[in-house]
């Protein structure tokens, strides 16, 4: 096949995902949980297949096509077609997508068997499948969209897939509401944000005249001087976007409750993949990001603070899927500085580590909760939260692969040398040194933290002996569960090679969307430097958890020295409750005052003011109708004088 | 006359032949009456997609039409005319659509007085479809009281506990309203020249003082009817009171005649008044679209939460059509259209459920996904295309209402949209709100446990609007060729005479 | 004074005092017996007036069958004496005053407004025999003609179903 | 003859009409009414006969004969009503049939 034929494959990376989960859905299960998994798995891989194809294809000719499959919406100058767009940029992200997606599928397969007969409800496995399949087509429509108003589409599908996915168990959690709640948490967050993207979209469209990419990368730099104004506002508009996509401050609260989904959607949705969209639509709309300086400022800013506030969060959450949210917040937010500087390449790079150290940490964490789970059921002890890392301890031994994958991960999270993070985290840091003294410093104390939370988690799961009768009894996961680990292991160890210092494989490729950008730099002292202040980072972390374990109902030994910041750490330093007095609160008092005194108390009650003033002048006439015949002749010679009275007197 | 040649004829009168019909029928063959009303409303939209086939979308005017001269008034010819446009044609589709829809979506809830009920419906029917095809201005009036009185007994006669209070508040508030517009048109038809809307556009040349009076006396009664806040009150009554099959076609079409006569009246009769009003029709649009999302929020009862996201779907409409750019007004016809589709699935969703649980209280509910997971599946789907989810048909209306309205120069500010771009993360707080709490979290009630699931007359009912909800959010093309030449030539009017007025 | 108005006179007053008779009787036989009374006094008006048939037809319709069908219900029903004490106190006072305005502003009226030269010649021979009125009556004025037969057909069902109805009720 | 002044006749009229209205005010007994009712037909009918003398034209004449059957018709359903009413209430009085006020 030549080119543009492969080419042409592009719209099947979102179909086929869909016909899975039509099929899915037909079937509903009647063929068995095997069928749903194979199916929706093989979906994923046949994207991924696709993907590679387009990936061959780019090869040969780099710079890509747009494939249109009809219009969508066309009025007047408004015209928006369903088009796909095949370029460097785009295919690496359904590389990422397809891939992490496959193997998080197949994970699943047996993930989710255990899962629902945990929580007692075998039906919802094929349900999970469609979902991840859904989540997979509007991924990858987010990714291959030639317009701001498709990819707008795959943003909101996704946020929606997250919502279902979050309240996948909408019957468990805290008061059984907890998990509903924290999907529809994450959906207005996350519409909060679309808000912003659609402001964006109608500020681009009435300023460009099109939403299509090309047309309005072109006119960029036009608008720009013309009117830096609108141009500011888009950026700043889509950073809104972007930040509730990619949990960034101020809008990141969702994602920490999001963990209540089942632990692959978090690998999936809430790691690897869909929080790095906001990652993307920077990067995608780079052209007009790199002609606002102001935006590109704010967006830095907002990824510098990010990853540092979200690194102190993770330290003092006991929770073992929390500390991987708040670090994915955190790790997004070095991607987002990133962008914001102009490191699109570096940027990328650590999206697609970090899609590939972060899927892996999840899904050994969820291996390392069912493994939990497995003991408690084991040991007939009493229920324990699976989650909660002080009641593990020792699992090293009880799950030596699982161990040696997480460990892998974490220090590839930590950028250790020669791992896959260090490569491209450090080339963030790099970048930072020599443009951005101060977002330098920040980020380096926020890789600091980073590495004492991942020595913390390390130490409290796996270090020293099990702190419960479950972990006592845990037991490593099934091949289905540990082959994916494994996969992604190496990966996150070797992934480093993409954009390895002298290669930069990665940036010779992207080199095609993004056209020439600066070199990135490898600049040994700060390599050094950061690599020296992880592994002090790992050490401290495990000299104080590794050496005195961590007990429920024991304070955390750095509560003492740390004093309220940690206390701060600890309650996510009262974002949620700030969140809550702020807008929550006044919100649903502002509602319930429209609802009651306004609209029943005083719209309502002047309508039926009206009809009861009529009422009391129609009762004064009524007076006159008493029901006896002789008063209305009475009142009708009465009229009969009047007019006779009239012609008298005329 | 052909009848062949006069489908507006037949698509307008043919339930009368469901009626006489029923008519004859013993009150006891229920079954019979049903099936009868149902193959009558069947036929109607077979008819409707006649008229659709015989319809030209490239020509803006009104097609297909029959004009016979009825009587005189004051020297001024009043002629029973018809004929469908790119305004209408659309509506008119609704209309016959969801009236069988509505009329099977009974077949369990309605056992009391069925023969009386389904009489009613298709008169209903005869007089909606008229609204939407008249195009002289008494028999417009004439279709336009004549939905009231059908739809007053449907409420008043098979409603819940204070359907006595909800009808006659609806019918009040409307009725004050229509006497406004009936002193309108016979100032209009009487002093500029006939009743005819056809003529009427192309010749009247009202002062710009006039057009202001008789804009307001016609906008009252279509902000009523629509409504706008603060017009509203009627409306969570009469929803919450009515049967399934009334709220249905309530909040689908009756609602439409509102945003429809400011359309077909308002716009392109008093263009300059409408200039000068539209931002501050607009603004109350964009009121009703806060306000009424914020006061669903906060409701108990699920159909009063879904009647006061009714107000804010069409605050969006209103802030639509007064935005007066071609992506806007396109987008709040198919808005319409939306909010009948997606509205009316809520209203059949949630009777399906008050006929299993007799109770529209969502403290009653929760979980009901766990019991019932087809009708959670779909209900989420209507719940998301409500919640103009992209690629579902709510997105395609309210982007192009809001893109419109964004760049619009009758309102010349992007704050008018930009505020109204908050009310759609509104509407995901109160509906995904009412999800939560009706489908989603634990059965708390044991009366819940042994909910069946959806029955496949039930889902038949659904599956039409569901194919709509993906085809409008996918496709819409279809439909938005059908209505741009007529948009089009209306806001030619329009601005024409806003150059008029500068 | 001429003969013809003392004979007016005489007429016109037996009229007016068989009226109040008629209202002032606490007996209602006595009331129907003085509306009889009042009925041939205007019937000789009309014999004055010269419309012999017309006179003719009052005695016998009116104060002969309808007078009679009044006499027949007063004795079936038993001639009740009511109390004369209204519910509505100004009822009467009120009526009184009314009806006195009302006859002083009819013969205001009449006598300030008309020429009193006028005058109607008093039995003016045979303006109207049976043959004129027949053939006026089946000629010009067939169709009112009709619709009163049809009003009185539909008066004669009506006192049927009136009375049968209430048999019906008494039966179950 | 000379004839008697046409305005006689009118007044004649007025004063017979009027007393009639006055029975129908005063009077509660409903029979008494009705025969006030015919008191005042009469004094319509006296006016007929009068001016269709005074323009020598037969047509009022003929429109008494109309009223003369319409009252037939009155009277045969009203004392038809009088006794269903007497029937189910026991008494003709009208003040007690009130029953229909608003």
């Amino acid at each position: 096949m030549n080119t543009s034929q492969l080419f042409a494959l592009a719209p099947w990376v979102v179909l086929i995902p869909v016909i899975a989960l039509l099929i899915n859905l037909i079937v509903s299960g009647r063929l068995g949980e095997k069928f749903a998994g194979i199916l929706a798995s093989s979906a994923a891989a046949l994207s991924f297949v696709v993907s590679i194809l387009l990936a061959i294809a780019l090869g040969s000719d780099p710079m890509g096509s747009t494939i249109s499959l009809g219009t969508w919406i066309n009025i007047g100058n408004l015209s928006i077609d369903w088009a796909f767009r095949v370029d460097t940029l785009s295919v690496m992200m359904m590389l990422v997508v397809s891939g992490v997606g496959t193997l998080i599928h197949i994970y699943s397969i047996a993930y989710m068997h255990a899962d629902v007969r945990l929580n007692g409800d075998l039906k919802r496995y094929t349900r999970f499948f469609v979902f991840m399949n859904l989540f997979i087509a509007s991924m990858m429509l987010l990714v291959s969209a030639d317009n701001f108003l498709m990819m707008f589409v795959g943003w909101e599908g996704v946020g929606l897939c997250s919502y279902l996915l979050i309240g996948f168990w909408f019957e468990k959690g805290k008061d059984g509401t907890a998990n509903a709640a924290a999907g529809k948490k994450a959906f207005i967050t996350n519409r909060i944000g679309d808000f912003g993207f659609l402001v964006a979209i109608f500020l681009i469209y009435w300023n460009f005249g099109s939403l299509q990419f090309d047309k309005v990368f072109s006119m960029a730099p036009m608008v720009a001087t013309a009117m830096p104004g609108a141009a500011l506002a888009i950026t700043l508009f889509m950073l809104l976007g972007v930040t509730g996509k990619s949990a960034q401050l101020p809008l990141h609260v969702w994602l920490p409750d999001a963990m209540a989904g089942p632990t692959p959607v978090s690998a999936l949705i809430h790691a690897a993949t869909m929080v790095t969209a906001g990652v993307y639509l920077v990067a995608r709309s780079a052209p007009i990001f790199s002609q606002v300086p102001g935006g590109q400022t704010a967006v830095t800013w907002v990824g510098t603070i990010t990853a540092l506030f979200a690194a102190t969060i993770a330290l003092g959450q006991n929770d073992i899927k929390k500390v991987l949210a708040y670090s994915t917040i955190s790790q997004i937010g070095y991607m987002v500085a990133a962008v914001g500087m102009g490191a699109y390449v570096a940027a990328m790079f650590h999206l697609i580590t970090h899609a590939f150290f972060k899927g892996l940490l999840f899904l050994a964490a969820g291996s390392v909760i069912q493994a939990v789970e497995r003991g408690e059921e084991a040991a007939h002890s009493e229920e324990i939260d699976p989650q909660d890392m002080r009641q593990m301890g020792g699992l090293r031994k009880r799950l030596p692969l699982t161990f040696w994958t997480y460990l892998i991960g974490g220090l590839s999270l930590a950028a250790i040398a020669p791992l896959a993070g260090f490569f491209s985290k450090d080339e963030i840091v790099a970048y930072a040194s020599a443009n951005h003294a101060a977002v330098f410093w920040i980020l380096l104390i926020a890789a600091f933290f980073t590495a004492l939370y991942v020595g913390r988690q390390i130490s409290m799961v796996f270090l020293g002996s099990p702190r419960s009768k479950a972990a006592g009894h845990a037991t490593e996961s099934s091949p289905t569960i540990t082959v994916p680990l494994v996969i992604l292991a190496v990966l996150a160890a070797f992934g480093g090679v993409l954009n390895l210092p002298g290669l930069q494989w990665l940036e010779t490729w992207l080199a095609h969307t993004f056209g020439t950008v600066a070199p990135s730099q490898f600049v040994w002292l700060v390599a050094l430097g950061s690599l020296a202040l992880g592994l002090v980072g790992l050490a401290i972390g495990w000299l104080i958890y590794g050496r005195t374990p961590v007990k429920v109902g024991k304070p955390d030994p750095l509560k003492k020295p740390l004093g309220f910041i940690f206390t701060g750490m600890q309650n996510k330093w009262f974002v949620d409750e700030i969140y809550n007095f702020l807008i929550i609160t006044p919100f649903n008092a502002l509602a319930q005052f429209f609802a009651g005194p306004i609209d029943l108390g005083s719209i309502d009650r002047v309508a039926n003011g009206l009809a009861s003033g009529t009422q009391a002048v129609a009762g004064g006439i009524r007076k006159f109708e008493n029901g006896f015949v002789r008063s209305y002749a009475f009142w009708m010679l009465l009229g009969l004088a009047a007019i006779m009275t009239y012609f008298i007197l005329r | 006359m052909n009848l062949g040649s006069t489908p507006l004829i037949w698509v307008t009168f043919f339930p009368l032949a469901g009626v006489l019909i029923i008519l004859f029928l013993k009150p006891e063959w229920k079954k019979a009456i049903r099936w009868t009303a149902l193959i009558t409303s069947l036929a109607v939209f077979g008819l409707s997609v006649w008229v659709l086939a015989l319809f030209n979308a490239a020509n803006p005017d009104a097609q297909l039409g029959v004009n016979q001269a009825w009587f005189t008034l004051g020297g001024n010819q009043i002629s029973f005319h018809l004929g469908v446009d790119g305004l209408s044609i659309l509506l008119l589709l609704l209309t016959t659509l969801l009236s069988p829809i509505a009329i099977l979506s009974t077949w369990k809830a309605i056992e009391e007085k069925v023969k009386g009920f389904m009489i009613f419906f298709l008169l209903l029917e005869v007089g909606l479809v008229g609204v939407f095809l008249a195009l002289d201005m008494v028999l417009f009036y004439i279709f336009w009281e004549f939905t009231l009185v059908p739809m007053y007994f449907l409420i008043g006669l098979w409603g819940a506990e204070r359907r006595i209070y909800a009808t006659l508040k609806f019918f009040l508030y409307t009725m004050a309203g229509s006497l406004l517009m009936l002193a309108g048109i016979l100032f209009v038809g009487l002093k500029y020249g006939g009743f005819d809307l056809t003529t009427l556009t192309s010749t009247a040349n009202i002062p710009l003082t006039v057009q202001m009076w008789l804009f307001v006396a016609f906008g009252l009664a279509f902000a009523i009817k629509v409504p706008v806040w603060p017009l509203h009150s009627w409306l969570p009554d009469a929803h919450t009171e009515a049967p399934t099959a009334g709220s249905v076609i309530l909040a689908g079409v009756l609602l439409k005649m509102g945003t429809y006569g400011f359309l077909r009246f308002n716009l392109p009769l008093f263009p300059q008044a409408t200039i000068q009003a539209a931002p501050y029709v607009a603004a109350l649009g964009i009121v009703g679209i806060l306000y009424a999302a914020m006061v669903a929020y906060r409701q108990q009862d699920v159909k009063r939460l879904v009647a006061y996201s009714s107000i804010a779907h069409l605050g969006f409409v209103m802030l639509g059509l007064f935005a007066l750019d071609q992506l806007s007004v396109e987008g709040a016809i198919l808005q319409m259209v939306n909010h009948g589709l997606s509205t009316g699935a809520l209203f059949l969703i949630i009777g399906f459920i008050y006929e299993r649980r007799h109770t529209h209280q969502m403290d009653a509910f929760g979980g009901l996904w766990k019991v019932m997971p087809v009708m959670g599946s779909l209900a989420l789907v209507v719940t998301l295309s409500s919640a103009g989810l992209p690629g579902l048909n709510g997105f395609v209306g309210e982007f192009n209402i809001l893109v419109g309205a964004f760049g619009s120069k009758a309102l010349g500010s992007p704050w008018f949209a930009g505020v109204a771009t908050l009310g759609v993360i509104l509407a995901a707080v109160y509906l995904l709100h009412m999800f939560q709490r009706v489908f989603l979290g634990p059965v708390t009630h044991e009366e819940n446990l042994k909910l069946k699931d959806m029955s496949l007359r039930e889902i038949i009912v659904l599956v039409p609007i569901l194919i709509l909800i993906f085809w409008i959010g996918i496709a819409p093309q279809t439909f938005l060729n059908l209505i741009a030449p007529a948009v089009e030539k209306l806001l030619s009017v329009v601005s024409a005479a806003g150059l008029a007025l500068v | 004074m001429t003969a013809e108005l003392i004979l007016f006179l005489i007429v016109a007053l037996t009229a007016i005092g068989a009226a109040v008779a008629m209202l002032m009787s606490r007996n209602t036989v006595y009331s129907a017996l003085f509306l009889i009374l009042n009925f041939l006094a205007v019937a000789v008006f009309y014999l004055i007036l010269g419309a012999p048939f017309i006179a003719l037809a009052q005695i016998t319709v009116y104060a002969g069958a309808i007078m009679i069908l009044f006499l027949f219900v007063i004795m079936m029903l038993g001639a009740e004496r009511l109390k004369e004490l209204d519910p509505v106190k100004w009822q009467r006072p009120a009526a009184i005053a009314i009806t006195l305005a009302l006859a002083a502003e009819g013969t205001y009226i009449v006598f300030s407004k008309l020429n009193p030269s006028y005058v109607v010649e008093s039995f003016s021979g045979n303006l109207a025999d049976p043959v004129s009125i027949g053939t006026l009556l089946f000629d010009k004025y067939a169709l009112p003609f009709e619709v009163t037969s049809l009003i009185l057909l539909a008066a004669v069902i009506g006192a049927v179903v009136l009375s049968k109805a209430e048999k019906k009720e008494s039966e179950q | 003859m000379s004839g008697i002044p046409l305005v006689y006749y009118l007044g004649l009229a007025v004063i017979l009409f009027s007393l009639g209205a006055a029975g129908v005010l005063i009077r509660k007994n409903a029979l008494v009414v009705f025969m006030s009712l015919e008191l005042m037909f009469n004094s319509a009918n006296l006016l007929f006969i009068t001016f269709s003398n005074y323009y020598k034209a037969l047509d009022g004449q003929i429109l008494v004969i109309f009223v003369l059957a319409t009252a037939a018709a009155e009277v045969a359903v009203g004392l038809a009503l009088m006794v269903a009413i007497f029937r189910s209430k026991g008494s003709i009085d009208l003040d007690q049939m009130n029953k229909l006020k608003g």
